[in-house]
């Protein structure tokens, strides 16, 4: 498999993602900066989390216009797989590959620390190794992971199956008592509608090794592998 | 010539900080405030002088980066 | 015609006889922009004046030391090659008047002094001491700081990992905003500020410089009284964004072979940095301040020569080295001015519209800036506290209940929550026990990091306050399976010119180098807050340790978490 | 009565959205803008019918609450 990790001015979780498809893939990621429109092709985009420029205005809506941007959207239509990881959701929907915004946190703080997400599918090249329903335990850090639709929308996600995962209790229950954010129906991450492009705003990637805490993370980066190698 | 643009959210969206301001002036004494919102105010000054041109260039930047309008809508003031 | 009367003299808190060293130095009057240079140059913040004779005497060797005080940050060898760099630093005056920006443009400071030296920030620490939780300004300051830290250190990924909370009434009017930072660097790739090479471009990059903070060096130096709630003055704000390119970009650079020497523009900017970089070379510098990228039109002199602008750095390059180093920066969207030269004069000339506008020594000024021996009385002996003056506890449950609600027991989750502690992928333990430990990256092993003080022993004894705060970091490396290395310290303290506050702040410092020697743990950095003091309260003693430890190993770490029932508990020590 | 109000950063202090707005009109294109800088709006529907008491109330929200005083301005648009 060959992966590429678009890095924006401002991101920050990029060295981590290459860390995390390096030990998956036995291979390295290549690193993308987003003024090359012209990288070559490959199996898998991430957009890593960070703060890319700064989260001005609105996170994500500056590095959505970034010109490697224009490049992945063509790319996505064509099916390659884009998995974009809190700032890297952000930037999906900001132009459009996903639907929905993300807002400030409905306590308006910053929140770093672990919770625990449920699996919704696990047909997707993104969780295969995952099982449908699963509890698994992921780090979240955002300021705005507030997920965002119009009724409609919501309705159409729901019904297309496009939410990947939700905000659930130890138990696996899922409530607003395990909602970290305010994000609607305690939604974590969401598909397009063919599937192959995944937005999340919890962080897999930090949950790879044993040594850092854990490894629920880690067959997500191996469902890819194996899905696309 | 300067444009003003006020980006607002959308009505039915939900607006967290203009949630917090409510509760917060609540919690200072503030009463009667049955509703609070917030939205950016975005301040350009732009080299263009013709006012038909300017609203339609302001009007692409809206669209294009100042408002995300899934969630927002915008509105723009001209002043020479 | 004199522009220099005694009240803009007095102003600039230069006294009677500072002015006379400065009529000495320059041998003649100096015009306002000189004067300003002056003013900041041996302001407390920047020359130390009143702290440097106890600082000499604190140990800051041994086999692991590869740079003690006196540079942006002290560096250590932690083997195969490495090197940590760390150093703490106060941001609490600005703290105080604007929370938000005050912490973070503190962050944004001590990152700067980090990755100056060529190292990756990996780790930051920050330790907070507010007022009393139910003082009327306490909850703004605490959400505003604690948001400030995070949103700077959050904002350029370097993860926050350990710090203190702590609250008492000493600190309502004076609170206490000390960061610090870990770096990595390879030990045979450090850089220092020290210039050399007559000729050489003075280069300046980053943000542009606008009419941030202009005295407030000069301010952080200043006691506190009412009417300070009414100056505001212009505080700064920090751009974290910039930072993380600044961070990208210099190290970027510090990978070619361009660059002679480097200097981040903290407190008295333009001034400080260019000063420090000829004086620790014996070399004179012309700036041409027409070249200094300017945010606001019609900027004097004064002004650029005193902004402190966040996000400023000043580099010598090599010659012919200007066009690789302004690729790099303009890749990063960062500016770019060559701003000077070196020259042999050991003067620093500074030209406006073709004017000489200053001209001044560099190392009368740098170096012989003044330094009081102030008067000093040792704190008297506080009578032992008895278990027997104390009522015993009726009820246990009650009295555990009593503790762990108090502000200063509570959880600090809250805080800690806010701040991304595992961004960079190598945090091994979070906040929430004795010591953060942060990943090599790359490698096996570890550092340890923890900031300790506990301010009401350093009152009641300040010597064995000072040598218990060393000996707390120490215990709280050792306790995650870490070897303690060194130190750095944030000496936070009232109005020195009072004896009894000097006292203090002799006592801490002897009971310091007391802890540092027992336990061969030097200190390599550190820095210095006086005048936390609102009309006529000090603070009490506050000098804040900052201690980096190694694991060799990182899988052999400790927590303090019970893993399985059955688990034996054990104690030991005295 | 409605209340609008603008919360815009003092002259002279770093804006540093306003700086990376206008990078991003700038290569998306747009040239000509000279400045960009940008503010809050904040609306609020609050129950006081008296012009002269609301703008006192208004006043001390944004003192207390809705403006940082010591970095940035405030003003208040009333509106029945
Ligand atoms: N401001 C802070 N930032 C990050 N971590 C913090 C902060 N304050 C406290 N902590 C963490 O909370 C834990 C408990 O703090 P404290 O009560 O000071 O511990 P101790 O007395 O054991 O050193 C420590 O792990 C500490 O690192």
């Amino acid at each position: 498999m060959k992966a590429a990790v678009i890095v924006f001015p401002g991101s920050n979780c990029d060295r981590d993602i290459q860390v995390a498809l390096r030990q998956s893939m036995g291979s390295e990621p290549q690193m993308v900066w987003h003024k090359d429109a012209d990288f070559d092709d490959v199996d898998l985009i991430c957009l890593p989390g960070g703060f890319s420029y700064g989260d001005y205005l609105r996170c994500g809506a500056m590095s959505a216009k970034s010109p490697v941007m224009k490049e992945v959207v063509a790319r996505a239509n064509k099916g390659v797989p884009v998995l974009g990881i809190c700032n890297g959701f952000q930037i999906l929907t900001e132009c459009g590959l996903v639907p929905g915004a993300l807002m400030r946190n409905s306590n308006l703080k910053f929140v770093c620390r672990d919770l625990h997400l449920k699996v919704e599918r696990n047909d997707t090249v993104f969780t295969k190794q995952y099982q449908a329903g699963q509890n698994i335990r992921i780090p979240v850090a955002h300021h705005d992971g507030n997920y965002f639709v119009d009724s409609e929308g919501l309705k159409a996600l729901e019904d297309n199956g496009q939410v990947a995962f939700r905000y659930s209790a130890k138990d696996g229950s899922v409530s607003e008592a395990s909602n970290p954010n305010g994000s609607l129906n305690n939604i974590a991450g969401v598909y397009n509608t063919k599937g192959n492009v995944l937005g999340m705003m919890p962080h897999p990637e930090r949950l790879c090794e044993d040594v850092l805490g854990g490894t629920d993370g880690r067959p997500m980066f191996d469902s890819l592998v194996a899905a696309l190698s | 010539m300067k444009a003003r643009i006020h980006v607002t959210l959308k009505n039915g969206v939900l607006d967290p900080q203009g949630k917090a301001i409510e509760h917060t002036l609540g919690s200072l004494g503030f009463d009667g405030v049955n509703e609070a919102r917030q939205g950016k105010f975005i301040e350009l000054d732009i080299a263009e002088t013709d006012e038909a041109k300017a609203r339609e260039t302001v009007t692409a930047m809206c669209e294009k980066l100042l408002a995300n309008t899934v969630i927002e809508n915008y509105s723009i003031d001209l002043e020479q | 015609m004199s522009e220099i009367t005694p009240e803009i003299v007095a102003e600039h808190g230069i006294n009677e006889e500072e002015y006379a060293l400065v009529l000495e130095i320059m041998g003649r009057e100096p015009n306002l922009l000189e004067l300003g240079i002056f003013s900041v140059m041996w302001s407390e913040h920047c020359s130390y004046k009143s702290s440097k004779k106890w600082l000499k005497t604190l140990p800051t060797e041994g086999p692991q030391v590869i740079m003690g005080p006196g540079e942006n940050a002290g560096v250590i060898d932690i083997g195969d090659g490495n090197a940590a760099i760390f150093k703490m630093e106060s941001h609490n005056h600005p703290s105080f008047i604007e929370p938000y920006q005050g912490a973070a443009t503190g962050v944004g400071g001590i990152l700067r002094d980090v990755f100056t030296m060529g190292a990756r920030p990996i780790a930051n620490v920050n330790a907070l001491r507010f007022g009393e939780p139910d003082h009327p300004k306490t909850r703004h300051l605490v959400s505003g700081v604690v948001a400030g830290v995070g949103g700077y250190g959050n904002c350029v990924g370097v993860p926050t990992v350990a710090g203190e909370v702590e609250f008492d009434p000493s600190y309502n009017g004076n609170i206490l905003v000390n960061a610090m930072t870990v770096g990595l660097a390879k030990a045979d790739r450090i850089f220092t500020a020290q210039a050399s090479g007559v000729g050489n471009p003075v280069v300046y990059v980053g943000s542009k410089t606008g009419r941030d903070g202009i005295h407030g060096a000069t301010m952080a130096s200043a006691e506190f009284d009412d009417a300070s709630d009414e100056k505001r003055p212009t505080v700064q704000v920090g751009d974290p964004f910039t930072e993380k390119l600044l961070i990208e970009a210099c190290l970027e650079l510090m990978q070619t072979d361009a660059i002679v020497a480097i200097q981040d523009m903290g407190a008295a900017g333009l001034t400080s940095s260019s000063f420090e970089m000829a004086s620790s070379g014996d070399m004179g510098v012309e700036l041409n301040l027409d070249q200094v990228p300017q945010r606001e039109e019609g900027m004097t002199p004064y002004e650029m020569m005193l902004s402190e602008s966040q996000e400023r750095m000043l580099i010598i390059l090599k010659p012919g080295k200007e066009d690789l180093a302004r690729s790099i920066m303009e890749k990063w969207d960062l500016d770019f001015a060559v701003i000077g030269t070196l020259t042999d004069s050991k003067r620093m000339v500074l030209k406006f519209h073709g004017d000489t506008v200053g001209d001044l020594p560099i190392k009368p000024l740098a170096h012989h800036s003044p330094e009081y021996d102030r008067p000093w009385v040792s704190t008297p002996d506080s009578k032992d506290v008895l278990a027997s003056d104390i009522n015993e506890a009726t009820d246990t449950t009650d009295a555990l209940k009593t503790l762990i609600s108090s502000a200063n027991m509570s959880s600090r989750r809250w805080v800690w929550e806010q701040y991304d502690h595992m961004v960079m992928g190598d945090t091994i333990q979070r906040p929430g026990g004795d010591a953060g430990v942060v990943r090599v990256h790359g490698t096996n092993r570890a550092l340890a990091v923890t900031s300790d003080c506990t301010p009401r022993y350093c009152k009641a004894n300040p010597v064995r306050g000072g040598a218990q705060a060393v000996a707390e970091t120490y215990r709280n490396i050792t306790a995650v399976g870490a070897t303690p290395l060194a130190i750095t310290d944030n000496m936070n303290f009232g109005n020195p010119e009072r004896p009894e506050i000097m006292g203090q702040f002799v006592g801490c410092i002897e009971g310091m180098r007391d802890a540092c020697l027992a336990l061969d743990y030097p200190v390599v950095s550190g820095n210095v807050s006086l005048y936390n003091e609102t009309n006529g309260k000090g603070i009490l003693p506050t000098p804040v340790i900052g201690g980096v430890g190694l694991l060799k190993d990182s899988t052999k770490t400790a927590t303090v978490a019970f893993e399985s029932e059955g688990e034996s508990l054990v104690l030991i020590g005295s």
